[in-house]
Protein backbone atom coordinates (compact mmCIF):
# COMPACT_ATOMS: atom_id res chain seq x y z
CA UNK A 1 0.00 0.00 0.00
CA UNK A 2 1.62 3.28 -1.18
CA UNK A 3 -1.37 5.67 0.63
CA UNK A 4 -2.84 5.15 4.00
CA UNK A 5 -5.65 7.75 5.43
CA UNK A 6 -6.13 6.94 9.12
CA UNK A 7 -7.40 8.69 12.08
CA UNK A 8 -4.37 7.70 14.58
CA UNK A 9 -1.01 9.67 15.01
CA UNK A 10 1.25 8.38 11.76
CA UNK A 11 4.01 6.79 12.91
CA UNK A 12 7.16 8.45 11.42
CA UNK A 13 9.85 5.95 12.38
CA UNK A 14 7.53 3.17 10.97
CA UNK A 15 6.48 4.88 7.55
CA UNK A 16 10.41 5.83 7.19
CA UNK A 17 11.64 1.85 7.72
CA UNK A 18 8.93 0.64 4.69
CA UNK A 19 9.87 3.32 2.75
CA UNK A 20 13.70 2.26 2.98
CA UNK A 21 12.95 -1.53 3.26
CA UNK A 22 16.49 -3.65 3.19
CA UNK A 23 17.49 -2.31 0.05
CA UNK A 24 17.66 1.30 0.42
CA UNK A 25 17.86 3.60 -2.75
CA UNK A 26 20.62 6.33 -2.80
CA UNK A 27 18.21 8.95 -1.92
CA UNK A 28 15.35 9.22 0.43
CA UNK A 29 13.20 12.26 1.22
CA UNK A 30 10.24 12.72 3.87
CA UNK A 31 7.87 15.55 4.80
CA UNK A 32 6.19 15.61 7.70
CA UNK A 33 3.26 18.29 8.72
CA UNK A 34 2.17 18.37 12.22
CA UNK A 35 -0.80 20.88 13.54
CA UNK A 36 0.05 24.40 14.04
CA UNK A 37 -0.87 25.53 17.72
CA UNK A 38 -1.01 29.34 16.17
CA UNK A 39 -2.67 30.76 13.16
CA UNK A 40 -1.51 34.24 13.57
CA UNK A 41 -3.02 35.64 16.57
CA UNK A 42 -5.00 32.71 17.66
CA UNK A 43 -3.80 29.71 19.62
CA UNK A 44 -5.10 26.89 17.98
CA UNK A 45 -6.89 23.58 20.25
CA UNK A 46 -7.16 21.14 18.17
CA UNK A 47 -8.01 20.57 14.07
CA UNK A 48 -10.68 18.45 12.89
CA UNK A 49 -9.68 16.93 8.78
CA UNK A 50 -13.17 16.52 7.31
CA UNK A 51 -11.95 13.87 3.84
CA UNK A 52 -13.82 12.53 1.09
CA UNK A 53 -12.45 8.90 1.61
CA UNK A 54 -12.55 7.34 -1.72
CA UNK A 55 -11.81 10.39 -3.72
CA UNK A 56 -8.98 11.44 -1.46
CA UNK A 57 -7.82 7.58 -2.18
CA UNK A 58 -7.86 7.83 -5.18
CA UNK A 59 -6.35 11.65 -5.90
CA UNK A 60 -3.34 10.49 -3.59
CA UNK A 61 -2.52 7.24 -5.76
CA UNK A 62 -2.51 9.02 -8.83
CA UNK A 63 -0.44 12.32 -8.14
CA UNK A 64 1.89 9.84 -6.07
CA UNK A 65 2.25 7.56 -9.04
CA UNK A 66 2.47 10.68 -11.35
CA UNK A 67 5.61 12.27 -9.21
CA UNK A 68 6.74 8.31 -9.15
CA UNK A 69 7.15 8.57 -13.19
CA UNK A 70 8.46 12.12 -13.33
CA UNK A 71 10.81 11.63 -11.08
CA UNK A 72 11.55 8.07 -11.35
CA UNK A 73 10.87 7.13 -8.06
CA UNK A 74 12.09 3.72 -6.47
CA UNK A 75 9.96 3.72 -3.85
CA UNK A 76 7.33 6.64 -2.66
CA UNK A 77 4.37 6.68 0.10
CA UNK A 78 1.64 9.31 1.35
CA UNK A 79 0.35 9.27 4.58
CA UNK A 80 -3.02 11.36 6.03
CA UNK A 81 -4.88 11.64 8.81
CA UNK A 82 -8.37 12.56 9.39
CA UNK A 83 -10.57 13.21 11.95
CA UNK A 84 -9.84 15.30 15.40
CA UNK A 85 -6.53 15.99 15.69
CA UNK A 86 -4.36 17.70 18.76
CA UNK A 87 -1.97 20.61 18.43
CA UNK A 88 1.50 19.37 17.73
CA UNK A 89 0.49 16.04 16.60
CA UNK A 90 1.40 14.83 12.53
CA UNK A 91 -1.35 15.15 9.77
CA UNK A 92 0.64 14.32 6.67
CA UNK A 93 3.76 12.61 5.76
CA UNK A 94 5.26 11.64 2.41
CA UNK A 95 8.03 9.70 1.28
CA UNK A 96 10.38 9.35 -1.78
CA UNK A 97 13.25 7.16 -2.40
CA UNK A 98 15.51 7.40 -5.42
CA UNK A 99 18.86 6.90 -6.89
CA UNK A 100 19.59 10.91 -6.66
CA UNK A 101 18.59 13.30 -4.10
CA UNK A 102 17.06 16.21 -6.59
CA UNK A 103 14.16 13.47 -7.67
CA UNK A 104 13.65 12.43 -4.02
CA UNK A 105 13.00 15.68 -2.73
CA UNK A 106 12.13 17.65 -5.55
CA UNK A 107 9.16 14.29 -5.75
CA UNK A 108 8.59 15.14 -2.06
CA UNK A 109 7.71 18.73 -2.32
CA UNK A 110 5.52 17.94 -5.30
CA UNK A 111 3.23 15.53 -3.82
CA UNK A 112 2.59 17.88 -0.88
CA UNK A 113 1.92 21.38 -3.57
CA UNK A 114 -0.47 19.04 -5.73
CA UNK A 115 -2.55 17.36 -2.31
CA UNK A 116 -2.58 20.62 -0.75
CA UNK A 117 -4.71 21.45 -3.75
CA UNK A 118 -5.92 18.23 -5.48
CA UNK A 119 -6.91 16.27 -2.46
CA UNK A 120 -10.19 16.49 -0.57
CA UNK A 121 -9.43 17.48 2.70
CA UNK A 122 -10.74 20.61 4.76
CA UNK A 123 -9.22 21.98 7.62
CA UNK A 124 -11.47 23.39 10.34
CA UNK A 125 -9.69 24.55 13.80
CA UNK A 126 -11.33 24.99 17.21
CA UNK A 127 -9.78 28.06 18.33
CA UNK A 128 -10.73 30.51 21.32
CA UNK A 129 -13.88 32.01 19.54
CA UNK A 130 -15.14 28.79 18.15
CA UNK A 131 -14.43 26.70 15.24
CA UNK A 132 -13.77 27.95 11.33
CA UNK A 133 -13.05 26.32 8.37
CA UNK A 134 -9.48 27.21 7.21
CA UNK A 135 -9.73 29.42 4.18
CA UNK A 136 -7.40 27.93 1.15
CA UNK A 137 -4.02 29.48 0.68
CA UNK A 138 -3.41 31.76 -3.20
CA UNK A 139 0.71 30.96 -2.65
CA UNK A 140 -0.93 26.97 -2.41
CA UNK A 141 -2.09 27.57 -5.91
CA UNK A 142 0.91 29.31 -7.17
CA UNK A 143 2.69 26.42 -5.95
CA UNK A 144 0.64 23.51 -7.48
CA UNK A 145 1.03 25.54 -10.89
CA UNK A 146 4.71 25.54 -10.84
CA UNK A 147 4.98 21.87 -10.96
CA UNK A 148 2.22 21.97 -14.04
CA UNK A 149 4.15 24.56 -15.83
CA UNK A 150 7.25 22.81 -15.27
CA UNK A 151 5.80 19.59 -16.62
CA UNK A 152 4.61 20.71 -19.68
CA UNK A 153 8.36 22.35 -20.31
CA UNK A 154 9.86 18.85 -20.28
CA UNK B 1 -32.54 8.19 -13.25
CA UNK B 2 -30.94 9.33 -10.17
CA UNK B 3 -27.27 10.67 -8.91
CA UNK B 4 -25.83 10.86 -5.62
CA UNK B 5 -25.02 14.57 -4.03
CA UNK B 6 -22.36 15.16 -1.77
CA UNK B 7 -21.58 18.40 -0.35
CA UNK B 8 -18.75 18.45 2.52
CA UNK B 9 -17.28 21.11 4.91
CA UNK B 10 -18.38 24.62 5.14
CA UNK B 11 -20.62 23.81 1.90
CA UNK B 12 -22.13 20.88 3.94
CA UNK B 13 -22.64 22.96 7.30
CA UNK B 14 -24.08 25.83 5.33
CA UNK B 15 -27.15 23.12 3.83
CA UNK B 16 -27.63 21.28 6.24
CA UNK B 17 -26.95 18.22 3.85
CA UNK B 18 -23.97 15.78 3.49
CA UNK B 19 -25.86 13.19 0.83
CA UNK B 20 -28.86 12.74 -0.92
CA UNK B 21 -30.52 11.18 -3.85
CA UNK B 22 -31.76 13.65 -6.94
CA UNK B 23 -33.87 12.78 -9.34
CA UNK B 24 -32.92 13.43 -12.58
CA UNK B 25 -36.50 13.68 -14.43
CA UNK B 26 -36.82 16.50 -12.35
CA UNK B 27 -33.85 18.53 -14.02
CA UNK B 28 -34.52 20.61 -16.51
CA UNK B 29 -32.07 19.79 -20.12
CA UNK B 30 -29.09 21.83 -21.23
CA UNK B 31 -31.00 23.58 -24.53
CA UNK B 32 -33.67 22.32 -27.24
CA UNK B 33 -31.24 21.09 -29.20
CA UNK B 34 -28.67 19.15 -26.72
CA UNK B 35 -30.81 16.93 -24.23
CA UNK B 36 -27.88 16.27 -21.78
CA UNK B 37 -27.69 17.11 -18.28
CA UNK B 38 -24.71 18.87 -17.14
CA UNK B 39 -23.27 19.84 -13.55
CA UNK B 40 -24.30 23.36 -14.65
CA UNK B 41 -28.08 21.82 -15.18
CA UNK B 42 -27.53 20.23 -11.70
CA UNK B 43 -26.59 23.27 -10.14
CA UNK B 44 -29.63 25.68 -11.55
CA UNK B 45 -31.80 23.28 -10.22
CA UNK B 46 -30.52 22.94 -7.10
CA UNK B 47 -30.36 26.86 -6.17
CA UNK B 48 -33.82 26.72 -7.02
CA UNK B 49 -34.09 25.42 -3.44
CA UNK B 50 -33.26 28.98 -2.21
CA UNK B 51 -31.73 31.80 -1.39
CA UNK B 52 -29.20 29.69 1.37
CA UNK B 53 -28.48 27.15 -1.42
CA UNK B 54 -28.41 29.85 -4.95
CA UNK B 55 -25.60 31.64 -2.36
CA UNK B 56 -23.93 28.27 -1.25
CA UNK B 57 -23.55 27.33 -4.89
CA UNK B 58 -23.29 29.97 -7.07
CA UNK B 59 -19.93 30.95 -4.73
CA UNK B 60 -16.79 31.64 -6.37
CA UNK B 61 -14.06 29.03 -5.85
CA UNK B 62 -16.98 25.95 -5.76
CA UNK B 63 -15.36 22.85 -6.97
CA UNK B 64 -17.49 19.81 -8.39
CA UNK B 65 -15.61 16.42 -8.77
CA UNK B 66 -17.65 13.82 -10.69
CA UNK B 67 -17.42 10.22 -9.81
CA UNK B 68 -14.23 11.44 -8.03
CA UNK B 69 -12.69 14.25 -10.65
CA UNK B 70 -12.67 17.25 -10.60
CA UNK B 71 -14.67 18.49 -13.21
CA UNK B 72 -15.62 22.22 -14.93
CA UNK B 73 -19.82 22.80 -15.67
CA UNK B 74 -20.04 21.39 -18.43
CA UNK B 75 -19.64 17.90 -17.64
CA UNK B 76 -22.26 15.57 -18.31
CA UNK B 77 -23.73 14.12 -15.65
CA UNK B 78 -25.34 10.14 -16.41
CA UNK B 79 -27.92 8.05 -14.01
CA UNK B 80 -26.45 6.46 -11.04
CA UNK B 81 -23.01 9.07 -11.16
CA UNK B 82 -21.86 11.06 -7.68
CA UNK B 83 -21.20 14.53 -7.54
CA UNK B 84 -19.60 15.94 -5.05
CA UNK B 85 -19.43 19.88 -4.39
CA UNK B 86 -17.18 21.48 -2.13
CA UNK B 87 -15.03 24.54 -1.14
CA UNK B 88 -11.26 24.77 -2.43
CA UNK B 89 -9.66 21.72 -0.65
CA UNK B 90 -7.30 22.71 2.61
CA UNK B 91 -5.67 19.57 3.58
CA UNK B 92 -1.98 18.82 4.19
CA UNK C 1 24.62 20.41 18.33
CA UNK C 2 23.65 21.03 15.09
CA UNK C 3 26.22 19.09 13.27
CA UNK C 4 27.68 15.95 14.08
CA UNK C 5 30.64 14.15 12.20
CA UNK C 6 31.14 10.59 13.08
CA UNK C 7 31.80 6.98 11.89
CA UNK C 8 29.07 5.18 13.13
CA UNK C 9 25.74 4.39 11.18
CA UNK C 10 23.68 7.75 11.25
CA UNK C 11 20.34 6.29 13.85
CA UNK C 12 17.68 8.47 11.66
CA UNK C 13 15.00 7.53 14.09
CA UNK C 14 17.26 8.83 16.77
CA UNK C 15 18.32 12.23 14.65
CA UNK C 16 14.11 12.85 13.78
CA UNK C 17 13.09 12.89 17.24
CA UNK C 18 16.21 15.47 18.05
CA UNK C 19 15.07 17.62 15.35
CA UNK C 20 11.42 17.83 16.09
CA UNK C 21 11.58 17.56 19.94
CA UNK C 22 8.44 18.07 21.93
CA UNK C 23 7.44 21.46 20.00
CA UNK C 24 7.42 20.42 16.09
CA UNK C 25 7.01 23.12 14.17
CA UNK C 26 4.39 22.88 11.51
CA UNK C 27 6.84 21.59 8.68
CA UNK C 28 9.81 18.88 8.90
CA UNK C 29 11.84 17.91 5.66
CA UNK C 30 14.73 15.24 5.83
CA UNK C 31 17.35 13.95 3.58
CA UNK C 32 19.17 10.71 4.24
CA UNK C 33 21.72 10.06 1.83
CA UNK C 34 22.88 5.92 1.55
CA UNK C 35 25.65 3.98 -0.04
CA UNK C 36 24.98 3.46 -3.47
CA UNK C 37 25.58 -0.57 -4.48
CA UNK C 38 26.72 0.50 -8.41
CA UNK C 39 28.06 3.11 -9.42
CA UNK C 40 27.16 3.10 -13.38
CA UNK C 41 27.57 -0.83 -14.52
CA UNK C 42 30.43 -1.36 -11.46
CA UNK C 43 29.34 -3.13 -8.34
CA UNK C 44 30.38 -1.03 -5.55
CA UNK C 45 32.11 -3.11 -2.29
CA UNK C 46 32.09 -0.28 0.26
CA UNK C 47 32.68 2.95 0.41
CA UNK C 48 35.72 5.24 1.91
CA UNK C 49 35.13 8.84 3.34
CA UNK C 50 38.11 11.06 3.63
CA UNK C 51 37.40 14.15 5.26
CA UNK C 52 39.31 17.11 6.69
CA UNK C 53 37.92 17.27 10.28
CA UNK C 54 38.14 20.69 11.14
CA UNK C 55 37.29 22.61 8.06
CA UNK C 56 34.17 20.19 7.49
CA UNK C 57 32.97 20.96 10.99
CA UNK C 58 33.13 24.82 10.21
CA UNK C 59 31.23 24.77 6.74
CA UNK C 60 28.74 22.47 7.32
CA UNK C 61 28.19 24.82 10.44
CA UNK C 62 28.07 27.49 8.63
CA UNK C 63 26.32 26.52 5.63
CA UNK C 64 23.84 25.02 8.30
CA UNK C 65 23.23 28.67 9.96
CA UNK C 66 22.89 30.14 6.41
CA UNK C 67 20.18 28.11 5.11
CA UNK C 68 18.85 28.71 9.00
CA UNK C 69 18.90 32.25 8.00
CA UNK C 70 17.83 32.38 4.63
CA UNK C 71 14.91 29.85 5.29
CA UNK C 72 13.76 31.20 8.34
CA UNK C 73 14.26 27.37 10.13
CA UNK C 74 13.27 26.67 13.44
CA UNK C 75 15.83 23.95 13.97
CA UNK C 76 18.31 22.32 11.89
CA UNK C 77 20.81 19.21 11.81
CA UNK C 78 23.22 18.18 10.02
CA UNK C 79 25.10 14.73 10.34
CA UNK C 80 28.00 13.28 8.02
CA UNK C 81 29.66 10.01 7.87
CA UNK C 82 33.66 9.43 7.69
CA UNK C 83 35.56 6.01 7.13
CA UNK C 84 34.31 2.68 5.37
CA UNK C 85 31.00 2.58 4.83
CA UNK C 86 29.48 -0.60 3.95
CA UNK C 87 26.97 -0.49 0.92
CA UNK C 88 23.29 0.59 1.75
CA UNK C 89 24.27 2.00 4.96
CA UNK C 90 23.50 5.93 5.51
CA UNK C 91 26.50 8.08 4.57
CA UNK C 92 24.86 11.24 5.18
CA UNK C 93 21.18 13.31 7.36
CA UNK C 94 20.10 16.18 6.96
CA UNK C 95 16.72 18.10 8.68
CA UNK C 96 14.96 20.83 8.82
CA UNK C 97 12.12 22.18 10.68
CA UNK C 98 10.08 25.12 9.83
CA UNK C 99 6.62 27.44 9.82
CA UNK C 100 5.85 25.91 6.27
CA UNK C 101 7.20 23.34 4.24
CA UNK C 102 8.83 24.85 1.55
CA UNK C 103 10.95 26.57 3.46
CA UNK C 104 11.77 22.89 5.34
CA UNK C 105 12.33 21.24 2.06
CA UNK C 106 14.79 24.15 -0.01
CA UNK C 107 16.53 24.22 3.25
CA UNK C 108 17.03 21.07 3.63
CA UNK C 109 17.60 20.92 -0.32
CA UNK C 110 19.82 23.77 -0.03
CA UNK C 111 21.80 22.45 2.68
CA UNK C 112 22.44 19.17 0.61
CA UNK C 113 23.61 20.93 -2.67
CA UNK C 114 26.06 23.29 -0.99
CA UNK C 115 27.35 20.54 1.14
CA UNK C 116 28.11 18.61 -1.94
CA UNK C 117 30.54 20.56 -3.14
CA UNK C 118 31.78 22.86 0.36
CA UNK C 119 32.03 20.37 2.43
CA UNK C 120 35.46 18.66 2.61
CA UNK C 121 34.78 15.21 2.30
CA UNK C 122 36.46 12.68 -0.78
CA UNK C 123 34.78 9.34 -1.65
CA UNK C 124 36.55 6.84 -2.87
CA UNK C 125 35.18 3.16 -3.77
CA UNK C 126 36.12 -0.09 -3.63
CA UNK C 127 35.08 -1.76 -6.47
CA UNK C 128 36.11 -5.27 -8.47
CA UNK C 129 38.93 -3.51 -9.94
CA UNK C 130 40.51 -1.93 -6.93
CA UNK C 131 39.76 1.58 -5.22
CA UNK C 132 38.78 4.49 -7.42
CA UNK C 133 38.16 8.27 -6.22
CA UNK C 134 34.63 8.95 -7.12
CA UNK C 135 35.51 12.39 -9.64
CA UNK C 136 33.10 15.59 -8.60
CA UNK C 137 30.31 16.18 -11.00
CA UNK C 138 29.56 19.17 -12.99
CA UNK C 139 26.00 18.92 -12.52
CA UNK C 140 26.54 19.12 -8.54
CA UNK C 141 28.32 22.76 -9.94
CA UNK C 142 25.20 23.56 -11.28
CA UNK C 143 22.80 23.18 -8.62
CA UNK C 144 25.00 24.89 -6.28
CA UNK C 145 25.39 27.77 -8.32
CA UNK C 146 21.57 27.91 -8.42
CA UNK C 147 21.19 28.35 -4.88
CA UNK C 148 23.89 31.21 -4.94
CA UNK C 149 21.95 33.03 -7.91
CA UNK C 150 18.39 33.25 -6.00
CA UNK C 151 20.60 34.34 -2.82
CA UNK C 152 21.82 37.42 -5.14
CA UNK C 153 18.44 37.96 -6.57
CA UNK C 154 16.21 38.04 -2.68
CA UNK D 1 58.14 31.05 10.31
CA UNK D 2 56.52 28.68 8.87
CA UNK D 3 52.61 27.16 7.72
CA UNK D 4 51.30 23.78 7.65
CA UNK D 5 50.61 22.21 4.34
CA UNK D 6 47.98 19.67 4.27
CA UNK D 7 47.13 17.03 1.60
CA UNK D 8 44.17 15.37 1.05
CA UNK D 9 42.20 12.32 -1.18
CA UNK D 10 44.10 11.58 -4.42
CA UNK D 11 46.20 14.59 -3.89
CA UNK D 12 47.73 13.07 -0.99
CA UNK D 13 47.79 9.64 -2.31
CA UNK D 14 50.01 10.72 -5.51
CA UNK D 15 52.28 13.00 -3.35
CA UNK D 16 52.84 10.12 -0.05
CA UNK D 17 52.28 13.11 1.92
CA UNK D 18 49.35 14.25 4.54
CA UNK D 19 51.07 16.96 6.18
CA UNK D 20 53.92 18.88 6.66
CA UNK D 21 55.76 21.91 7.83
CA UNK D 22 56.86 24.47 5.28
CA UNK D 23 59.44 27.26 6.52
CA UNK D 24 58.17 30.76 4.85
CA UNK D 25 62.11 31.71 4.63
CA UNK D 26 62.82 29.77 1.63
CA UNK D 27 59.65 31.02 -0.63
CA UNK D 28 60.15 33.77 -2.82
CA UNK D 29 57.75 36.57 -2.27
CA UNK D 30 55.56 38.02 -4.83
CA UNK D 31 57.12 40.62 -6.67
CA UNK D 32 59.77 43.50 -5.91
CA UNK D 33 56.98 45.90 -4.90
CA UNK D 34 55.55 43.28 -2.89
CA UNK D 35 56.77 41.08 0.06
CA UNK D 36 53.61 39.23 0.64
CA UNK D 37 53.58 35.54 0.28
CA UNK D 38 50.63 33.88 -1.83
CA UNK D 39 48.85 30.51 -1.83
CA UNK D 40 50.39 31.25 -5.89
CA UNK D 41 53.91 31.76 -4.47
CA UNK D 42 53.09 28.55 -2.14
CA UNK D 43 52.16 26.38 -5.06
CA UNK D 44 55.14 27.65 -7.26
CA UNK D 45 57.95 26.35 -4.54
CA UNK D 46 56.06 23.31 -3.91
CA UNK D 47 56.12 22.74 -7.10
CA UNK D 48 59.63 23.41 -8.19
CA UNK D 49 59.73 19.54 -5.92
CA UNK D 50 59.66 17.83 -9.23
CA UNK D 51 57.32 16.95 -11.64
CA UNK D 52 55.34 14.92 -10.08
CA UNK D 53 54.44 17.88 -7.30
CA UNK D 54 54.37 20.24 -10.98
CA UNK D 55 51.59 18.16 -11.88
CA UNK D 56 49.79 17.26 -9.02
CA UNK D 57 49.64 20.88 -7.99
CA UNK D 58 48.81 22.15 -11.62
CA UNK D 59 45.27 20.20 -12.29
CA UNK D 60 42.85 22.40 -13.52
CA UNK D 61 40.29 22.19 -10.32
CA UNK D 62 42.46 22.05 -7.47
CA UNK D 63 41.21 23.89 -4.44
CA UNK D 64 43.31 25.98 -2.09
CA UNK D 65 41.73 25.85 1.42
CA UNK D 66 43.50 28.58 3.91
CA UNK D 67 42.68 28.39 7.51
CA UNK D 68 39.79 26.10 6.70
CA UNK D 69 38.12 28.79 4.41
CA UNK D 70 38.26 27.70 0.39
CA UNK D 71 40.41 30.93 -1.35
CA UNK D 72 42.06 32.01 -4.64
CA UNK D 73 45.50 31.83 -5.31
CA UNK D 74 46.10 35.84 -4.74
CA UNK D 75 45.55 34.63 -0.90
CA UNK D 76 48.23 36.01 1.07
CA UNK D 77 49.34 33.49 3.40
CA UNK D 78 51.41 34.48 6.87
CA UNK D 79 53.41 32.42 9.91
CA UNK D 80 51.63 30.29 11.25
CA UNK D 81 48.75 29.74 8.57
CA UNK D 82 47.44 26.17 7.29
CA UNK D 83 47.17 25.89 3.95
CA UNK D 84 45.13 22.79 2.74
CA UNK D 85 45.06 21.42 -1.29
CA UNK D 86 42.81 18.80 -2.63
CA UNK D 87 40.58 18.29 -5.07
CA UNK D 88 36.80 18.95 -5.48
CA UNK D 89 34.85 17.60 -3.21
CA UNK D 90 32.68 14.79 -3.58
CA UNK D 91 30.92 14.07 -0.15
CA UNK D 92 27.07 14.28 0.77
Amino acid sequence: MTVSLQTEPIDVVAEYAALVGEAPGAAVATFTGYVRNYTGEDPVGALELEHYPEMALSVLEELGQQAAERFGLLRWRIVHRFGVLPVSETIVWVGAMADHRGEAISACECMMDTLKTDAPFWKREQGPSGARWVASCEHDGQRRERWKRSEERT
Amino acid sequence: MSITIKLFASLREALGESEFQLELGAIPVENEVSSVITVASIKAALSARGSQWHDALNQPNLVHALNHKVVYVDAIVADGDELALFPPMTGG
